[in-house]
């Protein structure tokens, strides 16, 4: 198919479609409503279906009964709709069944802003829900990044029987770039040949779709099936990249979704003023590239980590984690909507290479 | 016993074999029974999915030989507006409890119904919350004691109970909404054909459909299941009556 | 670095500036080039200025977010106001006079008054004024070339709309004759 | 000749065929099932007119109504 | 007041109105509901409220609305529901209100059961909710802790501004310990003294309780102020207990609310055994002892750290980040319901004595 | 102008100076003024307390003189309850669009109706999501076009528009519930009686209150200020009867 | 003698009042306030009968409504 | 440890199971020892068994959970399979012999037949079973005083209901006389 330029919120729902995620379950809320808008007229024409819900708690549950038909379906909404769909995830995610929700983030807490932001890292890395579940986590640089991404997507989610949320800040959502779908569109599933959806108990006994296991051990039992499944996901489907990484940087900057992109226009900045930075840009934030990254951290050439955020410091807490603290990492970012600038990149690496240097000869 | 026996009533089809794990005389039983009637009677059973709530009956599942899925609480419409809208061909009911679909499920039910979703809901109000150990729901009768209200519910501080079937029979859109009751067996006979009309116009593409049925809970009312079933028919039944107050295959009005 | 292009459109909603940048980034994408667009969406958008970034480069492009553009195409008063400042030094600031009587009072850019609403009016149509102002960006910077952004806008605009297009390609004259003469001088 | 079966595996003991029946003819029995319920009985078998309304009225499922010969069904169910 | 043998729900009932918490917003839910039922005859007695609310969604908004009148107001409930109020929490933190919410965990994912878990940690520590916020989180190991920390919560919450977090499994709420109150009890506040509450704009300017900020900039000025407040908390609120800790512990066992005692009885009969194994547990899970952990964890005589929880594993990434993995840290723990064993813990301690002496040996 | 010049009609006390941040013609200003009229004339103003929504009317804080605190998106009668309960002696009130309180708070409006909290809710009813750019809501017309039903609504689909006031007048607990309009000075004036009654029930702690308003979005439906108003008239008016459903002060029926 | 003061600061030039005056005394002016936007102007103010009606319908209490003198007000309000 | 005394007692809900141990934990709270009574509150209470545990001790509590009590009080059949194998070496299980008529079948734990339902009956209440076994197991184990429990027994009931008291008293006399025979005997 040929490029086009397009709307990250529009290339999104084409992804899905191209993905054959014909069902499609919504609130309004910006900076996103352009996926419904987009989807409401383009759904019908190749035979799909867009239900505009009456809340994102009716959301969170409405994937969670389309999900249970085998079929591909999914979500958008932006923080604090993906707040109200937290019971519903954690309860997609103890039945093991595969969704895709999109989280276009915005500035928080509470009503916050609309301007973009990268402030939910915690909630959907960790967990918003209640209980022993993860959320595979995948983060975007672009919109072809996000429409690949989206389509990938509905693998994993299947291949894993689970629930897989891309985060994006709202400049993903409302920033058009040229992009590229798949020539050929997938078909949908065709749940006769599913082993778990409900499709009627003909010829067969009854399927269950459930998370609820009033016996101890049957419950441990679940979450240690779902626990092995997150090995798996650990291992397989960690996803990153590596911007500039050489045995000159001093400096290792982590950085993920757009902001890893402005990080890059830093580094090339500093690159011509000679001053060597890498960046390390996870595009899974879970599985989080652990390894991978400590790797990186403990090359004898780097003096210190800078990750930056547009949040006060979320996903920090994972380098420093899995980097195990080898280096020195400092925190930089701008939130509620504030982006920060390559050139306040550059000013911190420029305050951290003194400082590092200034130590070093000091031990 | 001698030849030619024919049995004239047994176990519908579309109930597994399992003891339910009910409490003795709870009603719960009963409204199972008529549902997998209807289903057996309608052959719907081999495309039917069920939507257990969160309340007593979250075992559902145990009891019935089609598949099921599990909703959170008081969110079944929603799940069966996801499955139905994404499998139209398929057959979609929930079976909620009151504290799950008039409590906490209030929006989604009202929601379910006014788009018009075709999908049945069982709604089974038994004026407490059974589950969790008797508490005051929605729909608690004034006076009534419960385990949150022990002077009895005063309806200058938690209103009156709420009477879903008129509520939602406000709403324009067409549906089949009906309130019967299991308390004496003519009631059980009537509440039979509701329920089997309800899926029979789900299965027509008709409309929603929804069937409140008044049901008892011996354990929390602190009441025998015979002195159960009298107690509905003093208190319930005055307050919520029973008939159909919407049907889509009448006129307006006509059927109240 | 050299290779990429950044512009801002900003004026009130309805002067078309969010067409305008992306008809640019239409024909830039056509180009072959890496291209961005993107649209404020603060809450200042309803009543208030509505603007976009473009951003064309040869190369991939880096951050989508540009605080001090190299150049600006102003329709109203506020978007002056507000993003006269920003653009970097040495740049290109392109003015509609026929609605601002003001200039940046800068003289590390380079300023241009574009009449483009009376412009747009002498050509046949008001609401083309964004068309002149665009051709004389083009025009001044050779960020992409005449012949594709017509193509494109005659793709976007459809061949039935004959007339419209007609108006449409004089405004893209007009402009262009006040572009070049930057281009020229510059 | 109608009658009716209780399985006494499904019987909780909550009497209320032996209010429902309107021949009275069940009563509860001595006997408790696994489940520790003493469980319901029919205790004149033959006065059975196979009105079905102990079944009915059974949440459990626990009766069965056969009959042998031709019946009189008294109401459609 | 005399010693009294209490349910953990109900004395944590007792537990708010001693610290003056008069009004009480909340929806039953299993292992919880016993503080409504003791609260709603308990409460006007000495002239306060409760409302039984329609959903876990109302009562979290509820407690926003109650909040801003500057009285003291709490909820409690069990993991789905707290997820329900998310939105709600990260609003209210957002606002900057002062609200006490407690969470007897069950397990999970999804309905899950009801027996005990303390898989809700990520939830309740990173920050279920949207937006760079946190919440205080308090652990209580006993029914008279729970009590202390519950009188306590109130004022952390009211120093702050900020939602505190009391999070117990199920048995903290099920089981009956001796338990002492205040002798005296505290008051309702006076909201005429208040200089942020809303009582009527009175001889002054109208206020407002909100958490939007469409300007970038002032909504990250709110968050900066939000992190102003989490570094304060961070200095000044850390607790923790140290269990038979020694320079003679081969072991150091982190674990937090009933699991810690759990673990201690492990410790003492390992003690009979003369194998020496300390336990840190972290009282605030937010702010989480990291200092006092990483020096427990870096004294020479540890071999290792064992992280014991009734979930697959969640406090472990903290001890992981805090302790720079300084020494290696197993993980061990039981989900569901299920409640690992002091025997467990106990062949856990043997098995990595093994092993990493001999690792020792290696190396 | 010459001596003894008399105001007989101004800016009321209660709202501030601020210019409103609502598009042109939009009708929100309008009712806020009602509010605010309201507030003045029964001398409520330093006790009150507003809950804003969230949609068009998000920064209402702003423009209004007493104190205010923002919900999230379609719970503000749930703040009001919970406020409510802890300070009885304030008056409280929300201010909520159609998709914040007919949509994601239909929960919550029916509750705290039911409950009979002792607040009053100002419902703006526009048909449509004004803040977010024009998507359907539930009360959106059929066939009415907007941003996710470009094709107008379809009501086989989405189902009919909800009528709140009819809704929540079926609850049997005591309440005021009135649908009033502002599409001209006469309707104005109408409802202005209504909002002020409303308060005036809760300041004497009757019971809860609850005002629908018809109201403009110009912007979203794309006509211009003038003709939003006789759209109202010709399309709205018809589906949405005006009048008081539900009255503490007359026997039941009374007013219908 | 009745008469009103458009407040340009608050007009945003929606028109409401220009239809709503029984009069049909207001119109919009070419003047253009600091939001950029026309505003009204009453054109034969002798005509005013201050009925308010303009006052009322303007949404964004631009219309201050003054009268010299008696005033029959045809309306509570 | 020597010092922690921990008990089960387990039966079907109605029978007290949930107040003997109750009362045992209001009394051994009143003598001063550390205490827990902690309640099995699965799903498997409606309808079926109904059981809590009860840990005394001189010393802080460590572990609310109590996977192998060194004694249990086991009023009805389900409860014996349940609990009977989890009774500590050396322990002592005291069952409900009116209801259970059958035993552990372990032969290192002392095993006692308490027929509890018919003493009750013959000193005047059925609902005085629980007692019965409470006293047998406080008799063989001393694990409070009989004073004590008498006056929290006392206190609990209020004095108001003298009769049933009375029954109680006497349920306790029965119950300890059996107990006293283990004491003495081990
Ligand atoms: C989000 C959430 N809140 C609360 C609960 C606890 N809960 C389980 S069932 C129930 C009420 C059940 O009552 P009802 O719906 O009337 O059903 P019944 O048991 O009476 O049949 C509640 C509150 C829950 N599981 N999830
Ligand atoms: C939880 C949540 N979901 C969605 C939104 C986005 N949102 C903001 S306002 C709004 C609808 C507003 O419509 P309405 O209530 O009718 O008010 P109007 O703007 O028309 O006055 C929506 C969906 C939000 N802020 N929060
Ligand atoms: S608790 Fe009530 S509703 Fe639940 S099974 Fe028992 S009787 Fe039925
Ligand atoms: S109604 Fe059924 S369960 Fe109840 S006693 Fe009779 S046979 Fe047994
Ligand atoms: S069938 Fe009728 S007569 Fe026979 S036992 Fe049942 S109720 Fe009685
Ligand atoms: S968008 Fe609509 S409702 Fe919102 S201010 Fe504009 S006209 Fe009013
Ligand atoms: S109604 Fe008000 S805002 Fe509109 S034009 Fe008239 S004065 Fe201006
Ligand atoms: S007061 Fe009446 S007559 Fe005077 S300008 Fe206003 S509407 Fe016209
Ligand atoms: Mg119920
Ligand atoms: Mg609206």
């Amino acid at each position: 198919m040929a490029k086009k330029l397009m709307k990250g919120n529009e290339a999104l729902g084409e992804a899905a479609i191209a993905a054959g995620a014909l069902n499609y379950f919504a609130y309004p809320i910006t900076p996103q409503s352009e996926v419904a808008e987009y989807l409401c007229w383009r759904l019908p024409q190749v035979g799909g279906n867009f239900v505009q819900a009456e809340s994102e708690v009716a959301v969170g549950n409405m994937l969670f009964g389309a999900a249970a038909t085998g079929k591909r379906i999914f979500t958008t909404s932006s923080s604090p709709g993906i707040s109200l769909m937290q019971e519903a995830i954690s309860y997609m995610a103890g039945a093991h069944l595969p969704v895709v929700l999109i989280n276009i983030m915005r500035g928080g807490p509470g009503l916050g802003g609309i301007l973009p932001a990268q402030s939910d890292y915690f909630q959907a890395v960790k967990g918003g829900g209640h209980g022993d579940y993860r959320l595979v986590v995948l983060a975007p640089a672009s919109v072809q990044e996000a429409v690949d991404l989206m389509i990938e997507s509905f693998d994993i989610a299947e291949r894993y029987l689970t629930p897989v949320m891309i985060i994006g800040d709202g400049m993903i959502g409302q920033m058009m770039e040229s992009v590229e779908f798949p020539k050929k569109y997938r078909q949908q599933n065709d749940p006769s040949k599913s082993d778990w959806a409900l499709t009627g108990a003909k010829g067969r006994s009854a399927r269950v779709v459930k998370s609820l296991f009033l016996d101890g051990k049957k419950l441990e039992d679940n979450c240690l099936k779902l626990e092995a499944k997150y090995v798996e996901i650990r291992k397989n489907e960690v996803k990153y990249e590596l911007y500039k990484v050489s045995n000159k940087n001093k400096v290792l900057i982590t950085a993920y979704g757009t902001m890893a992109r402005i990080c890059q226009t830093a580094i090339d900045e500093l690159e011509e003023e000679k001053i060597s930075v890498g960046l390390m840009r996870p595009i899974s934030l879970y599985p989080f590239p652990e390894k991978e990254m400590f790797k990186e951290a403990n090359k004898p050439n780097i003096l210190a980590i800078l990750d930056i955020e547009m949040s006060t410091g979320q996903m920090v807490e994972d380098v420093e984690r899995v980097t195990k603290s080898i280096k020195p990492i400092e925190f930089f970012g701008h939130t509620g909507g504030i982006v920060p600038t390559p050139e306040e990149v550059k000013d911190k690496v420029y305050e951290m290479l003194k400082k590092f240097k200034k130590d070093k000869k000091k031990s | 016993m001698s030849s030619n026996p024919n049995t004239i009533f047994k176990r519908p089809e579309s109930l597994s074999d399992n003891i339910t794990h009910y409490c003795p005389g709870c009603t719960h039983g009963v409204i199972h029974r008529l549902v997998a009637e209807s289903l057996d009677e309608l052959g719907l059973r081999e495309r039917a999915v069920g939507v257990a709530p969160v309340g007593c009956s979250v075992l559902i599942y145990n009891y019935f030989n089609c598949d099921f899925m599990e909703a959170a609480h008081g969110r079944a419409p929603a799940l069966a507006t996801g499955f139905k809208r994404t499998r139209p061909d398929m057959i979609v009911f929930t079976y909620q409890g009151d504290g799950d679909l008039a409590s906490i499920g209030m929006g989604e039910i009202v929601h379910a119904a006014n788009r018009g979703e075709k999908f049945t809901t069982i709604f089974v109000n038994n004026a407490i919350y059974g589950m969790t150990g008797g508490q005051k729901a929605p729909t608690t009768m004034p006076l009534q004691k419960t385990s949150t209200s022990p002077a009895g519910r005063d309806v200058t501080k938690a209103g009156f109970p709420i009477r879903m079937a008129e509520l939602l029979a406000t709403l324009k859109t067409p549906s089949f909404i009906a309130r019967g009751a299991v308390h004496t067996p003519m009631h059980i006979v009537q509440t039979k054909k509701l329920i089997k009309k309800a899926f029979r116009l789900q299965n027509e593409n008709k409309c929603f459909s929804l069937v409140e049925v008044l049901s008892t809970c011996p354990t929390n009312w602190g009441i025998d299941p015979n002195g159960s079933l009298q107690w509905v028919t003093d208190n319930m039944q005055p307050y919520y009556p029973l008939g159909v107050y919407k049907d889509p295959e009448k006129k307006n009005g006509e059927e109240s | 670095m050299a290779t990429q292009k950044e512009v801002v459109f900003a004026g009130f909603g309805g002067q078309g500036v969010m067409t305008a940048g992306q008809l640019l980034a239409y024909t830039a994408m056509e180009e072959g080039k890496q291209v961005i667009w993107i649209p404020s969406y603060g809450p200042e958008m309803r009543g208030g200025t509505a603007n976009c970034t473009v951003v064309v480069s040869d190369n991939r492009i880096g951050s989508p977010v540009i605080n001090t553009p190299q150049s600006a195409c102003i329709f109203n008063r506020p978007s002056l106001d507000r993003f006269g400042a920003t653009i970097k030094k040495g740049g290109l600031l392109l003015i509609n006079s026929s609605l601002i009587d003001i200039t940046s009072e800068r003289d590390d850019i380079t300023e241009v008054l574009v009449p483009c609403n009376d412009i747009a009016s002498k050509v046949g149509s008001a609401r083309v004024a964004n068309m002149v102002m665009l051709a004389a960006y083009v025009a001044a910077t050779d960020i992409v070339s005449f012949k594709t952004l017509k193509k494109m806008l005659t793709e976007k605009l459809g061949s039935r709309k004959k007339e419209l297009l007609e108006i449409n390609y004089k405004a893209f004259d007009e402009g262009r004759k006040l572009g070049k003469k930057i281009a020229d001088k510059g | 000749m109608p009658g009716i079966r209780i399985d006494k595996k499904y019987c909780k003991g909550c009497e209320l065929c032996v209010q429902a029946c309107p021949m009275q003819i069940i009563s509860m029995s001595k006997e408790i099932n696994v489940k520790g319920f003493f469980i319901a009985k029919v205790h004149e078998p033959t006065k059975c007119i196979g009105c079905r309304i102990c079944a009915i009225i059974c949440p459990d499922i626990a009766i069965e109504v056969v009959t042998h010969g031709t019946q009189y069904i008294p109401f459609e169910y």
